[in-house]
């Protein structure tokens, strides 16, 4: 059989590439738009599985080759899912702000004091 | 306390301040018009208030309309659940959050707990039967107005995925929304730094 | 059998819908919870008494049949596993509730018992997941409920660990669904044992690729070295129950998740070099961070981690014997994390914080809190005749079994690993346990048993005895332990009772 | 009480423990008074029920030895005297060659059975274990004083104890030997840190444990090595039917053997026993002289008959054998503190007995069972001489005693005769065991290691034997002699129940050596396994005149002499050049693992959340991506083709989208004002709704412009409160890397998809649902499948939702004391403090000792007095407390955030029970988790936590520093 149209290959590249680089950030603020984009990519592949562009799901409205219902069932439940923890995380986004007048994701504290430790221990 | 009123009056403590509005302040129900209201963005809008008053019947009866004919044309419990949570999003924006809670019909807690044993009911009920989880049964019957009407229980499944998701909005938009203004609100009465009107998408 | 296999996840969100109901009447609430748990605990039994002899239950939810509906499963893996869990919960659950009577907690229970609720279908829908989207969304509902629980109470420390948390667990959902989407993409079908055939006649490599895809998925929920960072830097700041909770079942589920992609999905394929390699980081790190820890429920993190390694190691190791001894492994871990974090939960209690830096003498200060440390501990570190021995020897013997370097390096690795978790455990037994007590530790006792809230501390202190005992049971019924765990590696290994029960029993 | 637990115990717990298959005679029938006299009768199953017996009285102990002080010691001795008599009792049986055997099932598909079967070399250990155990139980009852700290728990595990070591030498399964023998090493850890408030204790408990437990683990994996090998778990299956060789036969037999090392304390892992002589004596005589120390020697001999003929195993029992032997009797001599001498002379002891164990010949095997007897008797009576002396006067120094002999001759004449058997004197049974052992070495009189060999252990022999003579001397004389440089201590006259359990236990140890007959059919039980030696040798006390008698001349005259010239030997060995202490290796493998466990722990631990995904982003592109690369170059993975199935797009309309997503996408990532991103956010979420427009998907368009436009606008709520700009890092090789690691991590992903579902085979099963649509009534296959198909899916995600509008909810809607915002100043300021000075130190790399004295002012004085070798007991507590209650000292606020884990003082954790309504939000006690507040303790970086280790020279854990008295100067 054939594969997916490349366009929509390369617009997963960069969706997940994206949402990568913004995963990465200390910002909080862009670790939600990179979960976001991540979603729009996992969303795109999941149609990606569907090769063809075709008419949609609708038995009624048309006749011929139908897409791939499943995928989009799949896509569509994974929309709400990723809607819903966004919320989740931007209360929690809203709330790191809250406590720190800004929305960078701090490092663990125990890990820097135990980090700490290490040093003298070196140098000797 | 992750009730909804719990975020709508100003907490305890502020109420008998002079200046403040008293503890359990309440949007009017009745009027098209509340005076004291305030949007959650921009300045106030008296054409968007009632706009928005108009049209929030019709967007909830076009989000039922989604919900029962999803079966068969693009919609389903989804879609419905995210229209209806619309028209109150949109209410929010256009009159505050005293305007919101005037407007949905229960606290967002209970819309999801109902929800939740709408749905949940509806998929062990086949069990009782010693069927599988979720068995859909549907029964046909003419009615003298309608003619023959459907009943299936994956409408009453759908109506739990509205519900649930109406709820989910509610909850969000009262969370992120009302109670971030609210405590802006507490803020400046506090002679605090910052005011809320930085621009404003929708 | 179709309740039998539903009710585990049906009947908690049932519960979860009533309890969110019902949150101005504690009492009441509290009561729908145990319910609740009792039956999902009633209901796993009998699931596992059914399967014991290697039977694999099915239900097709909607009766649809297998690829087009999604298929609920129970082999004696998920069954045990079930059960294990389902009692922990309970245990747990009661636990919290002592804490609540006696005020003893920030948790808001009006919230907790709803979500702790909804962890529950979680877990459970994971383990009887047929269906690889559905285990998708079993876990979507785990963690979910998870970031709702790491977050009660919610201070500086905690929101700061619930954003590493949230985040690292988003990653992994994300590419969960990634892999899902590479799955259909591959096969054209989302059903567990559609996909074990159809991957039969897929390309060797891309299989491999996937293979090693879930591998990182699943990892990082399992906290396999070198994804296991997010997991010490939140469990053990979430309040207790959650951390017992959590250390207990999350991690597992991830592990279990693991086993079945690598025996049912990927069994043909051998990844056991990359696995053994992983469990052998993933042992010695994790202890290695355990060891220099200065607070107790950081140290009880990082032992988890490495201890996870264990479970990995029998998985590379690959054979009949291997798997069962992960199967034991990981029912005793699952019961004895519990146990520890409990306890972890009860120092708290006594002394006001879980920092060794400033704990000693807590055997003076409470005998019966000392005994509850040490027999999970000692269980913990392998020490015999607790369970931990039990798991360890059955993991050693499949590793002698098998042979090779590279397995009798991770061998050595796991002796080193359980002389030093014995290291951590008797640094925390020597320097919080024994000595002097802390003048302020004793009056904190004087306080507390003066206090009205003794009757919940006596609650929360008998229901981490009752998960004592739990631990010693397992030990005690290790022969029917590890017969059930040799079946279900039987079907693990084999796997076509498995597809068979899924897809070949036509419709009903 | 006591006559409940006696009548009613011995039946229940066999009754409990009734097998699954049974060995011996038919069970007993049923009722329980009825069953009595046949469980009696039914010997197989007494041993487990005596097994359960120890555990039963071991839990009361702990109220009873409160209400009854030592006395119930006496209770606690019924369990051991039950099994010695039950022992004696199957005697005549055993020795006849019928093993008593039991069995009781546990985890069979394992392997792991608790299977009993005792023989002669079981039986002289449960002489021991029991016999001797029963003896030290009743003089417990006059040693300890009523009311002393933990005495209960002492009882109680030492029961427990007693209980593990009969399972160590009953049982017949090599995993049930380990459990026992595990237990034997936790229940000594327990009673070594009896008291546990002193430092030294709980350093040489926790030492001995790893010690032990460690070569444990070790034997272990040799055990499941030997099994596997065997086929069999059973040990008297794997004497009888040794597997063949092969290189990890070989391994197995190196672990097993470290186990045993470990255990009984041989060169170089003795450290550990002469440390754990903090221990009360009573305990010190029966763990370290009559029983756990055993457990080696025990499973030395066990194995023997079926291994000794591997060279391997000869060479390394008879070399460490030797060498333990010599060192603990070199070292022995040198010590002041008469429990030490004893210890050392252990440690000798026991190499000798590992040697005999080891051999492998009859005649040493003979001589292992005497000599067994014979150091249980005649070490655990002067053990516990020296717990009376010490009991009594208050010392146990050489050089600070005199004049016992005259004041104690009851004692004096005991402990004489006890040294004179350590000594290898006649007629005790020390002379009858040496001679054997002589005998086994003689050259020419065995096959096993040859006359080569033999000469060197003889002369090995000869030597360690002057040095126990010399030590044994020593040990009198130091006791009971008069002293003239010493002034006389005071002393109370010890009770006659006090004195009678080392007269006791010596007049064994002078009738076994009268009537060596009686020992003789044991060793010849237990000497009939092995692999023969040339003649029948019987333990006697005269066996005409031998070379072995004219050793035993020589010894005694050359001991004698060392004896006399007792100044000279110890400036020889003064002189001597200090050998590396194999405690000080111990430490340095402490040391090493912390320090290796912290660096570890902090380059892979950074607490940065980009870096925790940015390594596992690097895992994906290693393990799945690296496995795709290698596929794609080797050709294993095929490429859609250019004329086949390649295709660049499906219509041009898509290309177009595609474009703005691409566009939109890249530039959401360069934006770095929070609303232009955001509104490009939204731009991107309506392309992508394009895109599924465009494909077929109008549900999944309609929903997602839905969803995308409710995300905007909370998005909106969020984002208005935060800052207007998004930090930016500076460009440099680390972003470049991430840039990097992203672009690979997702062109992986996408090559993936692509190549993945270009490769499929079978058709979806999506048709299935078309073809039943109908079925379920409906056009919209997609909403179909969500509501009805699929429906679970569906539920668990409205699941998700609810659960997620709780947790913002809860997250957001709190009380007001709940809020972060309002946390009293003194935990923000804490942890800012901490912030800050963990930035300081993070900043200034170039002297970070520097930078860590600075922040930490209030430190610098403790560290050095807890450091140093001065970390005897109180000092180190004195420094902790002190530390703990100088809040109002410099750094005094941090400090007491430490200590009183929060404002609330030491509140308990997660809400503060006293805490009720008072205003103050901070959960600061339930979150002494933060590490926030508290810098380290001085004295406690983990480098010396658990077991410090600090110079070994210095440490008084070093029993060697005792020697600084020099040889007590008469």
């Amino acid at each position: 059989m054939s594969a997916p149209g490349f366009t929509l290959v390369v617009v997963a590249a960069v969706l997940y590439s994206s949402g990568f680089y913004l995963l990465l950030q200390r910002s909080l603020m862009r670790v939600v738009f990179g979960i976001l984009v991540l979603g729009h990519a996992a969303n795109v592949s999941l149609m990606l599985t569907d090769r063809a562009i075709t008419l949609p799901p609708l038995l009624t409205e048309h006749e011929g080759p139908l897409s791939d219902p499943l995928p989009q069932a799949m896509a569509l439940t994974a929309i709400v899912i990723t809607f819903g923890v966004t919320t989740f995380l931007l209360a929690l986004a809203y709330r790191v702000w809250l406590g720190d007048e800004n929305d960078e994701v701090p490092a663990d504290l125990e890990d820097r004091r135990i980090g700490r430790l290490a040093e003298p221990e070196d140098s000797a | 306390m992750a009730d909804l009123e719990s975020a709508y009056p100003v907490p305890a403590g502020r109420a008998d301040r002079p200046g403040g509005p008293p503890e359990d302040w309440e949007a009017p129900r009745e009027r098209w018009l509340s005076t004291a209201v305030r949007p959650a963005f921009g300045p106030r809008s008296v054409l968007l208030e009632v706009a928005t008053r108009l049209l929030t019947p019709a967007i909830l009866t076009f989000s039922v309309f989604l919900l029962v004919s999803g079966h068969d044309r693009p919609g389903g419990g989804f879609a419905g659940g995210l229209v209806a949570s619309m028209a109150y999003v949109l209410r929010y924006i256009a009159g505050g959050r005293h305007e919101l809670a005037a407007g949905i019909p229960m606290q967002p807690n209970r819309l999801l707990a109902l929800g939740l044993l709408l749905a949940g009911g509806t998929a062990s009920a086949p069990l009782l039967f010693g069927r599988p989880v979720l068995e859909v049964v549907s029964y046909t019957a003419v009615l003298p107005l309608f003619g023959k009407v459907k009943f299936a229980s994956y409408l009453l499944f759908e109506s739990g995925v509205f519900l649930i998701v109406v709820g989910l909005v509610l909850s969000v938009v009262a969370a992120l929304g009302a109670r971030m203004e609210a405590e802006e609100y507490e803020a400046r009465e506090r002679g605090g730094a910052w005011g809320p009107e930085e621009g404003g998408a929708a | 059998m179709n309740a039998l296999l539903a009710i585990p996840f049906v009947v908690p969100l049932l519960g979860a819908a009533l309890a969110l109901l019902l949150r101005r009447h504690r009492r009441v609430q509290a009561g729908v919870a145990v319910a609740t748990l009792a039956v999902v605990v009633a209901d796993t039994a009998l699931l596992l008494a059914a399967t014991a002899d290697g039977t694999v239950l099915t239900s097709q939810a909607g009766d649809w049949e297998a690829p087009l509906g999604i298929t609920i499963v129970a082999d004696p893996l998920a069954a045990l596993l079930l059960a294990v869990s389902s009692v922990v919960l309970l245990v747990v659950q009661l636990y919290a509730i002592g804490q609540d009577i006696g005020g003893l907690s920030r948790a808001m229970p009006q919230v907790f018992h709803p979500i702790y609720l909804v962890l529950t279908a979680g877990v459970c829908l994971s383990f009887l997941a047929g269906d690889l989207f559905n285990l998708f969304v079993g876990f979507e509902i785990m963690l979910t409920a998870s970031y709702a629980l790491i977050t009660q109470a919610p201070t500086r420390a905690r929101v700061r660990a619930s954003m590493i948390y949230t985040v690292v667990s988003l990653t992994s959902s994300i590419l969960f669904l990634t892999g899902i989407a590479l799955v259909y993409g591959l096969t054209g079908t989302v059903n567990l044992a559609d996909i074990a055939v159809k991957l039969g006649s897929a390309p060797a490599e891309l299989r491999m690729v996937l293979a090693l895809l879930f591998l990182v998925v699943f990892g990082i929920k399992s906290a396999i070295v070198p994804m296991h960072f997010w997991l010490p830097d939140s469990y053990p700041v979430a309040i207790t129950r959650i951390s017992a909770i959590f250390a207990a079942l999350l991690t597992k589920v991830a592990v279990y998740a693991i086993i079945r992609s690598q025996t049912l999905l990927f069994g043909r394929d051998d990844i056991s070099t990359v696995l053994l390699c992983v469990a052998i980081a993933t042992m010695l790190v994790g202890i290695f961070g355990a060891l220099v820890q200065d607070d107790i429920n950081r140290l009880m993190s990082f032992a988890l981690v490495s201890h996870i390694g264990f479970m990995i190691f029998g998985l590379g190791v690959n054979s009949v014997a291997a798997l069962a001894g992960v199967v034991i492994y990981l029912v005793h871990h699952i019961v004895v994390q519990a146990n520890l974090f409990l306890v972890n939960g009860l120092i708290r209690q006594y002394v006001g914080h879980s920092s060794l830096r400033s704990m000693r003498g807590l055997t003076t200060v409470s005998p019966v809190l000392a005994l509850y440390f040490f027999l999970p501990a000692m269980s913990l570190a392998g020490i015999p005749p607790l369970s931990g021995f039990v798991a360890k020897v059955a993991l050693f013997q499949a590793g002698v079994g098998t042979g090779g370097w590279l397995v009798y390096t991770a061998l050595a690795a796991g002796v080193v690993t359980s002389l030093l978790t014995l290291m951590a455990i008797f640094r925390v037994w020597a320097r919080g346990f024994w000595g002097t007590p802390m003048p302020d530790m004793v009056e904190a006792r004087e306080r507390l048993k003066r206090g009205s809230h003794l009757g919940g501390l006596k609650f929360m202190a008998v229901m981490t005895g009752v998960m004592v005992v739990f631990g010693v049971a397992i030990a005690v019924c290790a022969g029917p332990l590890s017969e059930v765990a040799f079946t279900a590696a039987h079907g693990l290994m084999n796997g076509s009772a498995y597809i068979e029960a899924v897809l070949g029993s036509d419709t009903r | 009480m006591r006559a409940a637990t006696l009548e009613g115990t011995p039946s229940r717990p066999a009754d409990l423990l009734r097998p699954a298959r049974r060995t011996g005679t038919a069970p007993p029938p049923g009722g329980r008074c009825a069953s009595v006299l046949p469980m009696m009768i039914d010997v197989p199953m007494l041993l487990p029920a005596i097994l359960a017996l120890h555990a039963v009285v071991a839990v009361p102990l702990p109220p009873l030895v409160r209400r009854l002080g030592p006395r119930a010691f006496l209770l606690a001795g019924v369990p051991p005297a039950v099994s010695a008599v039950w022992a004696l009792a199957q005697a005549p049986a055993i020795v006849a060659g019928r093993a008593a055997t039991a069995e009781v099932a546990w985890a069979p598909a394992l392997g792991i059975g608790l299977n009993f079967r005792v023989d002669a070399l079981s039986l002289a250990m449960i002489v021991l274990v029991s016999g001797i155990g029963a003896v030290i139980f009743c003089y417990c009852a006059a040693y300890f004083h009523h009311g002393e700290r933990g005495l209960g728990r002492l009882a109680a595990v030492l029961v427990l104890f007693s209980g593990a070591m009969l399972g160590v030498v009953t049982t017949d399964n090599l995993f049930a030997l380990y459990v026992f023998w595990e237990l034997t090493s936790v229940t000594s850890f327990l009673l070594v840190g009896h008291d546990d408030r002193k430092e030294q204790a709980r350093r040489a408990a926790t030492q001995a444990l790893v010690t032990t437990a460690g070569t444990g683990l070790l034997m272990l994996i040799g055990f499941v090595m030997l099994g596997h090998a065997a086929g069999d778990y059973s040990i008297s299956g794997l004497v009888a039917d040794p597997p063949d060789g092969g290189p990890w036969l070989t391994v197995a037999l190196v672990l097993v053997l470290a186990g045993a090392f470990g255990k009984s304390a041989q060169v170089p892992l003795h450290f550990w026993l002469p440390g754990a002589m903090v221990a009360p004596t009573p305990v010190s005589a029966y763990l370290h002289a009559a029983a756990m120390v055993k457990g080696g020697v025990y499973l030395v001999a066990r194995l023997a008959p079926g291994f000794a003929d591997a060279d391997l195993w000869r060479w390394l029992v008879l070399g460490f054998g030797l060498a333990t032997m010599l060192v603990g009797g070199w070292r022995a001599l040198r010590q002041d503190d008469l429990k030490l001498l004893l210890a050392y002379g252990t440690v000798s002891q026991l190499g000798f007995l590992v040697l005999l164990g080891g051999a492998g010949t009859q005649v040493a095997g003979v001589a292992m069972i005497a000599m067994l007897l014979a150091h249980g008797f005649f070490k655990s009576a002067l053990f516990l001489t020296v717990g009376i002396i010490d009991h009594q006067t208050g010392t146990r120094s050489i050089s600070r005693l005199t004049g016992l002999g005259r004041r104690m001759p009851v004692l004096a004449v005991a402990a004489t005769l006890a040294a004179a058997s350590m000594a290898g004197l006649p007629p005790l049974v020390g002379f009858v065991g040496k001679e054997a052992a002589l005998e086994a070495f003689v050259p020419g009189a065995a096959p096993a290691p040859g006359p080569e060999g033999s000469a060197v252990m003889l002369t090995g022999l000869v030597l360690g034997s002057i040095l126990t003579f010399a030590y044994s001397a020593r040990f009198v004389w130091g006791a009971f002699a008069d002293k003239s440089t010493v002034s006389e201590r005071g002393f109370r006259r010890p009770s006659a129940a006090f004195v009678a359990a080392p007269v006791a236990l010596t007049a064994v140890s002078l009738g076994l050596g009268l009537a060596p007959a009686l020992a003789d059919p044991l060793a010849q039980g237990y000497a009939h396994d092995l692999p023969a030696g040339h003649h029948a040798y019987h333990l006697s006390l005269w066996h005409g005149i031998t070379l072995p008698l004219l050793l035993t001349g020589l010894v005694i005259a050359a001991g004698a002499l060392m004896f006399v010239r007792r100044r000279a030997v110890s400036r020889l060995q003064n002189r001597m050049p200090r050998w590396p202490d194999a405690e000080y290796g111990y430490h340095l493998f402490v040391h090493g693992v912390y320090s290796v466990a912290l660096s570890v722990t902090r380059r892979t631990q950074s607490g940065s959340l980009p870096v925790y995904l940015g390594i596992i982003l690097a895992t994906m592109l290693l393990l799945p991506g690296a496995r795709l690369a290698a596929g794609l170059i080797t050709g294993e993975i095929a490429v859609p083709g250019v004329q086949g199935a390649f295709r660049l797009w499906d219509s041009p309309l898509e290309l177009l989208v595609a474009a703005v997503v691409v566009v939109t996408t890249i530039a959401t990532v360069r934006e770095h004002r929070r609303f232009p991103a955001l509104i490009l956010l939204s731009v991107l979420g309506f392309g992508i709704a394009g895109l599924f427009v465009l494909h077929g998907a109008p549900d999944l368009a309609l929903t997602l412009v839905l969803v995308e436009t409710l995300t905007t606008i909370i998005l909106v709520f969020v984002l208005r409160r935060l800052p207007t700009t998004f930090s930016v890092r500076p460009n440099g090789w680390a972003k470049r890397l991430t840039v990097l690691l992203c672009a690979a991590a997702g062109t992986f992903i996408a090559l993936a998809l692509w190549l993945m579902t270009a490769a499929r085979t079978d058709a979806p099963i999506s048709q299935g649902y078309t073809e039943r649509a109908d079925e379920a009534g409906g056009d919209n296959l997609v909403n179909i499948i969500l509501a009805d198909f699929r429906a679970l899916d569906t539920l668990g995600e409205i699941v998700v939702l609810a659960t997620a509008a709780v947790a913002v909810a809860s997250l957001v809607l709190l009380n007001r004391r709940n809020r972060v915002v309002d946390e009293p100043a003194a935990e923000v300021a804490v942890e800012a403090e901490e912030e800050a000075r963990l930035s300081a130190a993070a900043e200034e790399h170039a002297d970070s000792v520097a930078a860590h004295a600075a922040a930490e002012p209030a430190l610098g004085q403790g560290q050095a007095p807890a450091r140093g070798a001065g970390a005897e007991a109180g000092e180190a507590e004195m420094t902790v407390r002190g530390t703990a209650a100088g809040p109002e000292g410099a750094g005094g606020e941090s400090r007491a955030e430490a200590v009183g884990g929060g404002p609330g003082g030491g509140e308990p954790a997660e809400g503060g029970p006293a805490g009720g309504p008072r205003p103050r939000p901070a959960d600061a006690p339930g979150d002494a988790a933060d590490p926030g507040p508290a810098p380290p303790d001085p004295g406690d970086t983990p480098a010396d936590s658990a077991d410090p280790p600090p110079d070994p020279r210095e440490t008084p854990a070093d029993p060697d520093d005792h020697e600084g008295s020099d040889d007590g100067r008469p």
